[in-house]
């Protein structure tokens, strides 16, 4: 059907996903208060969020299949571009949901609460894919955050936990308040907030000067933040590190994913007149990035920490696709933040297992000979790296190559080199787990009578994920048509909705 | 029929090999390994006849669309180059899991798998005729390696295999940046490899992605000197991996140089600049490696260093750019498979007994065991270039064809003859030679049966090819002659194009 | 009017990145960042007179944003409190390198 | 330089079509197989016997083949095979020879049997040339190898390793073969390095010995240095003529290349060089005496009869290139004549046998190289054929001496080291026909009138003597200095050997006591071989009687027949070389350079020798031999400077081989591991410094970030507004 807004009830279902997730969240949070603390596991409550989750996919499915809009440049966008992204954060969600279902109960935490805040922040992740509004960002990227703050320091009897809570917190509001910075300046430069007038503003020149240039600065900052990008990434390995495993995936896939959905939309739509001024700034951000992200992963002697750090790399190659700015590079980061969500929770689910649903065992050497006394994990762990790495066969290298293929239209050879350069640094370390699993052996004293338990929640999570990348890795092209596909709207609106927003 | 199935069922039979090992006992898995590559050898061998050199173009073509909204296709093909790079890949692998029934005791099923595994990347590599799908496999190959010569390896198996790996990678992620400059230069939004031959570079962005691409088959060959990952990854390595490595990885590269480099850069590879460096790369390679190899304790490590000096050859014969030239490379290519592959069983089944690669734990090991001193002699001779040897015809190609456009070069080259023999020899001497003065080398047991198996079609090989090598050669000549005239066209409307450059 | 409001804006902006760098005190260091809001809110406030109503809307969206960081933040620090028995944030640091 | 290629070479560089066939051999091919299958046959037998020998040394013990009543199959076989296959080959070359003089053809006859290497505008043919060159040569290659086969049968009849010798010894004659009748230089330069590798593993036969082994290795690294030339030499007539069969080259050779050329001269050089290795000339004469660690028979055969002479064959084999190039036929006879000189200086002072025979084989082969540096190619083959007959003569001879010595040694008290001359004396008593045929040997090598090698020697020193006088031989002072020399070499020739001769069979025993009643005489197996040799050295000189002695004393006045037989013999062969060096240089000089007839010159050569041998004797025997363990050796610094053979193996020890090792270490311990494998490492643990280095920001401190954030914001905001 097309949305014109005629009628209010219009809005509602333009936001439907994200209004099925708000009341499922809450419901969520009272089945959660409802039982009494220290009953059970509580995985029926991590259940009963997946079927939120579920409801939110059928709805979102709805509206990408079935719904088109007018072309109006409303603050919520209802175009493929965001709903593809709430496709990534269902799923990011989702898995993160179930890898959390053995960890919560194993470590005693309150399940409702738990969820209903993953809930939430999903939430504010579909807000700020949705947003074509900046205000409405900065309101979709802290509800997240205060939702991520909350989880990251979730574990309150592990003070790793809370300090990991503290600094993201901190620090998360420190960079929201650059961001709102930028927001306010690049209001004050363009007389809106909405990308489209935004962009029409700076297209007619009507742009103050002045005011216009840093607000753009400081809005890239604010999403350079979220994104971890060096050397606003400060946060990131400490976070990482400290919170609930299950959450650092939630972290690692979701949030990063929206953080550069928003930014892919604000630059990509809203700043694109001004392509050629940014992306000398985020050329260097992304170059130092991968540079910086993938050289530190390599001292890493924690296996959490490491994969920070590669998240940190991954942003940097994520980047690339905002500097080439064009479509296939679009779509390219669209499909390897699907693929990266994927992948990215499928080695935390490894990582919570040989943790035993706890944050022990995260120190490289306890990888010791794992491949050997788990073999089938061993396998997903060994598939999930090289997915990471970016080695053909897997989802990875398609993602990847597809972002150089992006690179390579913009002819961004030196930014191009320099990311299959750090690949190959990366190689190191990804390949170092391997090596440990496979070609050392268990550590002095490891119990090797007591090998991790993986729960079928787990398994699930591991087996799906597993499985899309490979078969996205050799038969990529339906993924591929996918993201290609959930271009539309996003910026061929442009023109007409400068046109729009202009009375 | 036969030619419409064979190039698929050469790539996806070992897959289902793999599975098959996989799911069948530790026990078992050596023997369902080695049916299933004898299988796949076999059936690869009626290529021989399947292939007719016609024009030299692929034959046997077969495409499916693969990733449309690139241009990329599933493209198989075969010529006078490949056929015989998968004929010695299927062969040396179904050898090589023969060959290491005894040496690998620990973790089968993990093992055949991943030698099927490699096997499978490799075929796919030699049939591949879609730059993509190239370098999927190119890129696939590594992994099994990896884990063969990091699981099963030696003391430091691991720092090897990681720094094959690494080495590897640098050169084969920038020949990626390369492909992408090359697809976006032809502008059909295609990979298939008619689109990148007639990309229509100029001189100036030929000559970037051809050392693109040159790093990475470089250091796959491996030339001088990007060669020190060989002599690690050979020594770690167990002995199937080090066939396999020497015996048809290292063709990766060279196969590279004639598939790849020369056809999609032909104005590069001409320019006397490149041709100047490849030659005397190829020559440094020859008498350094020769050099190097003479003064190994380590045998393995010595032969280790032989490939490289092999490598050199072929890399003369192929930049030297002529017929004779190419022709010896390839000769030199399936030569030094079958006999470098050889030597490292021969390795393999040393170590098997005696458990050190050390030259110098051995001597007089030809009186104990007179059939292995004969195969170790036969294969060492083939593998120095003795005339009658398969080593001969090749190396004899490669010089005379280096030695018509480039005399010098072949001159220098040709005395790596002598210093072939000056490392070979002493250790054929310190090894089989000498007094039997160690009480362990005493019963050091000769050749088992199925080690006989194992040798004797690599030793007949070595002597056919030596004394008669005219099928292989006429089947290669077409195409190594389309490489050739590729080449040499580009030479034609060279003039105008260099001209009117800048 | 436009110019010296934005100006103040900075420099409270200022003054509050200056305090979070500088502070241990982690309770110190969250109400610099609300001083940061609020200098965003201000830059708003002195905007709206130029470009529409929206400026001074947001200052309200930015005040129930900060609302809310404030709850869930001190609820951070107590939770940290209990473990550390302080809020130095110089003393915060298992998770580094 | 050659630029354009004539048509007419073209089309015979295709298949190579016989010409019209005046001649028809019978099952030439066989001839080349018959070894092979020895070969073959025999190495059957010696991989089965080592299998028992191999399975005694598991088992502690050591087998002895010999030990029961009657040795196993595997050791009697090869007394049937070895020989009988040289036997039936020398047969058939027999009756192919006989035919070829009946049919008397012109031309050569080439069978091809498959294309061996054909590849572009290449090919080369797996066949032989029968021509009166070849012919010649297989004869003596099937003649006197199988001679030397049977000789062997009692030589190497007690040794463990009996089948494998022969396998060896059969591979050998297959390959030296396929050297002689092969079409083209391709095919010859399969025999080329066949033999090469035959010569290795029979040097090194007793494998199990560490110098015999090393002196193999050595024979085969120099001998490759050769074939390096031997190779450039085959690209340079490739490139120039479209193929390598002789054929073609030889017939075209005159219209490529122009008299004198830079190409046509480094082809010849290069061959020269192939020539020197395969033919142990200065400066690769290094490995032939060291290759006396091999059977003595094996010395015979190949370090004496066969495949040295390979060099000269192919000198001569090319006689048309060389002619066509004056320069190198100056270098080639200058090392000939060279080598004669040093290799027979260093004769004089060696107390091994074998060694003294080893330095007399380089010396006369150098005596062959002269003769084909002056032209003389006849000459070349001629003196090749007869040192064939007296050098097989005396190794074999040696070969019964010393296994007479080993049994001795075998029973006396000590070490007794069986091939030091200074160990022997007084033999002729225990072996009167073993003494009896070395000294006949010894006359003819001596050049004594009419043993067979006065009339080949005196032939070459004559044609040296004739082409410098020749009118415009542009290296005619060079060519006098070259006779002198050669004239020289051949006193001293006779000198040397007449010590060996007194040193060995004559004067006092100094074997010893218990081990001299042991001393014995070769049973027959090995005698009549030595007998028929020393037939044909009396006789074989007179294929060739030169016309002009013919009818003087030395020809008996006419009454010796074929009258320059071999000459007209080999005419055909030679002719288009003397064509073009009558061309290019005008007649020789029919006359000495000091006057003089060919009769005169005779006798005086043949009482110069008389007199050096009868000064040998007298010096020899007068001087008083104590036994080597008790002789500290030459004195003085000449005799130690020629006794340690004029240092050559120290200084390519020192300049060559040491330098090669070092370098090669140097290239491994330096270059490999610290350069390129330092810079590799480096690069990886660089990016580890620089990831830790860069971690060290990461301090855990929340102001710390902030900090770095805010720096972030100021250097962005700096970018943006000032860029």
């Amino acid at each position: 059907m097309l949305l014109d807004y005629s009628s209010s009830f219009h809005y509602v279902l333009a936001l439907l996903p994200e209004l099925v997730l708000t009341i499922w969240g809450m419901g969520v949070l009272l089945a959660g208060v409802s039982r009494k603390q220290g009953h059970g596991p509580g995985q029926e409550t991590g259940w009963l969020a997946l079927a939120g989750l579920a409801l939110a996919a059928v709805a979102n499915g709805w509206l990408y299949f079935g719904v088109s809009e007018d072309g109006a440049a409303a603050m919520i966008a209802v175009d493929r571009f965001r709903l593809f992204a709430n496709w990534v954060f269902i799923l990011g969600a989702g898995f993160s949901i179930v890898i959390s279902l053995p960890y919560v109960a194993r470590q005693r935490l309150q399940a409702g609460e738990y969820y209903s805040l993953i809930l939430f922040a999903a939430v504010g992740m579909m807000f700020m894919a949705a947003a074509r509004d900046l205000m409405i960002i900065f309101l979709g990227l802290e509800l997240m955050s205060i939702g991520v703050y909350a989880l990251a320091g979730f574990n309150r009897r592990d003070r790793r936990s809370a300090e990991a809570g503290l600094k993201y917190f901190l620090l998360g509001a420190f960079a929201s308040g650059f961001l709102l910075f930028g927001i306010a300046l690049l209001y004050g430069a363009t007389g809106g907030t909405n990308v489209h007038a935004v962009a029409a503003s700076i297209a007619d020149g009507s742009a103050a000067g002045a005011l216009l240039m840093p607000g753009v600065a400081l809005l890239a900052i604010g999403f350079a933040f979220k994104v971890a990008a060096v050397p606003f990434h400060m946060w990131t390995p400490d976070v990482y590190e400290g919170a609930p495993t299950p959450v650092t995936a939630f972290m690692a896939a979701a949030v990063k994913t929206a953080a550069f959905v928003a930014f892919l939309r604000v630059f990509l739509v809203g700043l694109e007149g001004l392509h050629a001024e940014w992306s000398t700034i985020l050329w260097w951000i992304s170059a130092v990035t991968m540079v910086a992200g993938n050289v530190v992963a390599l001292v890493q002697s924690s296996v959490k920490r490491m994969l920070a750090y590669s998240s940190i790399a991954h942003g940097g190659y994520l980047l690339v696709a905002l500097v080439a700015a064009n479509d296939t590079a679009t779509s390219g980061m669209l499909f390897y933040l699907l693929v990266y969500t994927i992948m990215t929770i499928g080695a935390f689910a490894v990582v919570v297992t040989v943790g035993n649903q706890s944050e022990a065992n995260a120190r490289i050497e306890d990888y010791g000979g794992f491949g050997w006394r788990k073999p089938v994990l061993g396998v997903f762990m060994t598939v999930l790296l090289l997915s990471l790495a970016g080695f053909p066969g897997t989802a990875g290298f398609i993602a990847k190559y597809h972002l150089l293929l992006g690179a390579a239209e913009s002819s961004l050879w030196v930014l191009a080199v320099i990311l299959v350069l750090t690949t190959v640094v990366s190689y190191w370390y990804y390949l170092r787990v391997a090596w440990y699993m496979w070609m050392k052996e268990a550590p002095e004293g490891a119990d090797s009578a007591d090998p991790a338990i993986t729960p079928f929640a787990t398994h699930l999570v591991l087996v799906v994920s597993v499985a899309v990348i490979l078969l996205a890795g050799v038969f990529p092209g339906a993924a591929l048509d996918l993201a290609a596909g959930s271009l539309e709207g996003l910026r061929g609106l442009a023109a007409e909705a400068g046109a729009a927003a202009g009375h | 029929m036969y030619g419409d199935w064979i190039l698929h069922a050469l790539i996806w039979l070992p897959l289902a090999g793999t599975v098959h090992v996989l799911v069948s006992s530790a026990e078992r898995a050596k023997n369902v390994a080695f049916r299933w590559s004898a299988f796949v050898f076999v059936l690869s061998l009626g290529l021989w006849w399947a292939y007719e050199p016609g024009d030299g173009g692929f034959a046997l073509e077969s495409s499916a669309s693969w990733i449309e909204a690139w241009g990329v296709g599933y493209s198989l093909g075969i010529d006078g180059i490949s056929v015989f790079m998968v004929l010695l890949t299927t062969f040396t692998s179904a050898i090589a899991i023969l060959g290491s029934f005894e040496y690998v005791r620990t973790r089968r099923k993990a093992f055949y798998a991943l030698m099927l595994l490699l096997e499978m990347g490799v075929v796919g590599f030699f049939l591949a005729t879609d730059i993509f799908l190239f370098y999927v496999f190119f890129e696939l190959t590594l992994v099994p390696m990896y884990f063969i010569v990091g699981i099963w390896g030696g003391e430091r198996r691991i720092y090897a295999a990681v720094k094959f790996f690494l080495y590897t990678a640098v050169g084969s992620l920038l020949m990626l940046v390369a492909i992408l400059y090359v697809y976006f230069a032809s502008g059909t939004g295609s990979f298939g490899y008619d689109a990148f031959v007639n990309a229509g570079l100029s001189l100036r962005e030929q000559l970037w992605l051809f050392a693109a691409f040159a790093l990475a088959f470089g250091i796959k060959v491996p030339v001088f000197p990007l060669h020190t990952w060989l002599p690690d990854a050979h020594v770690e390595a167990p002995t199937p991996g080090s066939v396999i490595l020497a015996s048809v990885l290292l063709k990766m590269g060279t196969y590279g140089f004639l598939r790849f480099l020369l056809p999609f850069f032909p104005d590069a590879a001409r320019h006397p600049v490149v041709v100047a460096v490849m030659l005397a790369l190829g020559v440094i390679g020859i008498i350094y490696a020769a050099w190097v190899a003479a003064v190994q304790p380590d045998a393995k490590k010595l032969v280790a260093y032989t490939s490289v000096a092999h490598m050199g050859f072929v890399v003369i014969g192929v930049f030297a750019l002529t017929l004779n030239g190419l022709q010896g490379g390839m000769v030199v290519m399936i030569s030094h498979g079958i006999s470098t592959g050889a030597l490292f069983l021969l390795l393999g089944m040393m170590y098997e007994r005696r458990h050190t690669r050390l030259i110098g734990d051995f001597g007089g090991i030809g009186r104990a065991a007179p059939w292995f001193a004969t195969a170790f002699v036969i294969t060492a001779l083939a593998s120095i270039g003795l005339p009658g040897t398969s080593g001969f015809v090749g190396e004899f190609l490669a010089l005379l064809g280096t030695f018509e456009t480039h005399m010098v070069v072949a001159a220098i080259a040709a005395t790596g003859v002598i210093f072939a023999a000056y490392y070979m020899l002493p250790m054929v001497q310190r090894v089989l030679f000498n007094e039997l003065d160690r009480p362990e080398n005493r019963t050091f047991a000769d050749l088992s049966r199925r080690e006989m198996a194992i040798l004797g079609p690599l030793v007949a090989l070595m002597i056919w090819i030596g004394v008669h090598p005219t099928p292989f050669l006429e089947r290669m000549e077409p195409s190594v002659q389309a490489v050739l005239e590729r080449v040499e066209d580009a030479r034609a409307d060279a003039g105008h194009t260099l001209g009117g450059e800048d | 009017m436009l110019i010296p409001a934005l100006y103040l804006s900075v420099a409270l902006f200022v003054i509050g990145t200056l305090g979070v760098i500088v502070r241990r005190n982690a309770i110190i260091i969250f109400l610099c960042i609300e001083l940061q809001l609020n200098a965003v809110n201000l830059a708003f406030v002195a905007l709206s007179r130029y470009t529409g109503i929206e400026g001074q809307l947001y200052v309200f969206f930015v005040m129930t944003v900060a609302a809310a960081e404030a709850a869930v933040g001190l609820a951070i620090i107590i939770s940290i409190f209990r473990h550390y028995e302080t809020v130095d944030v110089d003393k915060f640091n298992l998770l580094k390198w | 330089m050659i630029t354009a290629r004539p048509e007419s070479v073209l089309a015979g560089s295709g298949a190579v079509s016989p010409p019209a066939a005046e001649w028809e051999p019978i099952l030439p091919g066989l001839i080349v197989l018959l070894p092979l299958l020895g070969f073959v046959l025999n190495g059957i037998l010696a991989l089965r016997s080592a299998r028992y020998s191999s399975a005694a040394l598991r088992e502690g013990r050591d087998w002895d083949p010999f030990a029961g009543p009657r040795p196993p199959a595997t050791h009697r076989l090869p007394t049937w095979i070895g020989p009988g296959v040289m036997a039936l080959a020398f047969a058939l070359a027999l009756v192919n020879f006989l035919g070829m003089m009946a049919a008397d053809p012109h031309d050569p006859v080439v069978r091809s049997y498959w294309g061996w290497i054909v590849t572009g505008d290449l090919r080369i043919d797996a066949a032989i040339q029968l021509d009166r060159l070849s012919m010649i040569m297989t004869l003596v290659v099937t003649g006197v190898g199988f001679l030397i086969h049977v000789f062997s049968v009692g030589y190497m009849g007690r040794d463990p390793g009996y089948p494998r010798y022969f396998a060896y010894l059969n591979l050998f004659v297959f390959f030296m073969l396929v050297l002689v009748l092969g079409s083209g230089f391709g095919t010859m330069f399969v025999g080329w390095e066949g033999v090469g590798l035959c010569s290795y593993l029979l040097i090194g036969y007793w494998f199990s010995d560490r110098e015999k082994s090393d002196a193999g290795k050595k024979a085969f690294i120099v001998n490759r240095i050769g074939d390096v030339g031997f190779l450039l030499a085959m690209f340079l007539l490739f490139q120039g003529f479209g193929t390598l069969d002789f054929v073609p080259i030889f017939a075209g050779a005159e219209d490529h290349f122009a008299a004198g050329g830079v190409t046509i001269t480094a082809i010849t050089l290069l061959l020269m060089l192939g020539a020197a290795g395969k033919s142990a000339q200065l400066p690769l004469h290094i490995w032939l005496p060291d290759a006396m660690a091999g059977p003595t028979p094996v010395s015979a055969l190949i370090h004496a009869a066969t495949m040295v002479t390979a060099g000269v064959y192919m000198v001569a084999r090319s006689s048309v290139l060389y002619a066509l190039a004056p320069t190198s036929q100056a270098v080639v006879a200058g090392i000939g004549v060279l080598t004669a000189l040093v290799a027979a200086t260093i004769a004089l002072q060696q107390y091994d046998i074998k060694k003294v025979l080893a330095y007399s084989t380089v010396s006369q082969l150098g005596f062959m190289f002269l003769a084909a540096g002056v032209g003389a190619f006849t000459a070349a083959i001629f003196h090749l054929v007869t040192h064939a007959f007296f050098k097989a003569l005396l190794f074999l001879g040696a070969g019964a001496v010393i296994h007479a010595m080993h049994d001795a040694a075998h029973h006396g008290d000590g070490h007794l080291d069986e091939q030091d001359m200074r160990n022997m004396g007084g033999l002729r008593r225990y072996m009167p026909v073993t003494c009896a045929v070395m000294w006949i040997a010894t006359l003819a090598i001596a050049g004594i009138w009419p043993f067979a090698g006065f009339f080949s020697k005196d032939e070459i020193i004559w044609y040296a003597a004739a082409w410098a006088g020749a009118e415009s031989n542009p290296f005619g002072r060079l060519y006098a200095v070259y006779w002198g020399l050669a004239l020289l070499t051949a006193l001293i020739t006779a000198f040397y050997m007449t010590r060996l001769m007194v040193m060995t069979f004559h004067g006092a025993n100094r074997t010893g006591k218990t081990a001299s009643s042991r001393l014995h005489e070769a049973p027959s197996v090995m005698t009549v071989p030595l007998v028929v040799l020393a037939v044909l050295s009396v006789f074989g000189g007179w294929i060739n009687v030169p016309d002009a002695l013919g009818e003087s004393f030395a020809g008996l006045w006419g009454a010796l027949p074929m009258s320059e037989w071999l000459h007209h013999w080999l005419e055909p062969v030679t002719h288009t070389a003397a064509g073009i060096q009558v061309a290019g240089m005008g007649e020789a000089a029919h006359a000495a350079p000091v006057g003089g007839g060919e009769a005169v010159w005779a006798l005086v050569s043949t009482l110069a020798a008389a007199v050096m041998v009868a000064a040998a004797v007298r010096f020899t025997s007068t001087r008083r031999y104590v036994r080597a363990a008790e002789d500290p050796g030459p004195q003085g610094g000449l005799r130690r400077f020629v006794y340690n053979k004029w240092y050559f193996d120290e200084v390519y020890d020192a300049v060559v081989v040491r330098p090669v090792v070092a370098g090669s270490r140097w290239c491994w311990k330096a270059v490999d591991t610290v350069v390129i494998d330092g810079f590799v490492n480096f690069t990886g643990n660089f990016a580890r410094l620089a990831g830790w280095a860069t971690s060290l920001f990461q301090t855990g401190q929340v102001n710390m970030y902030a900090f770095v954030l805010t720096l972030g914001v100021l250097v962005v905001l700096g970018a943006t507004v000032f860029l």
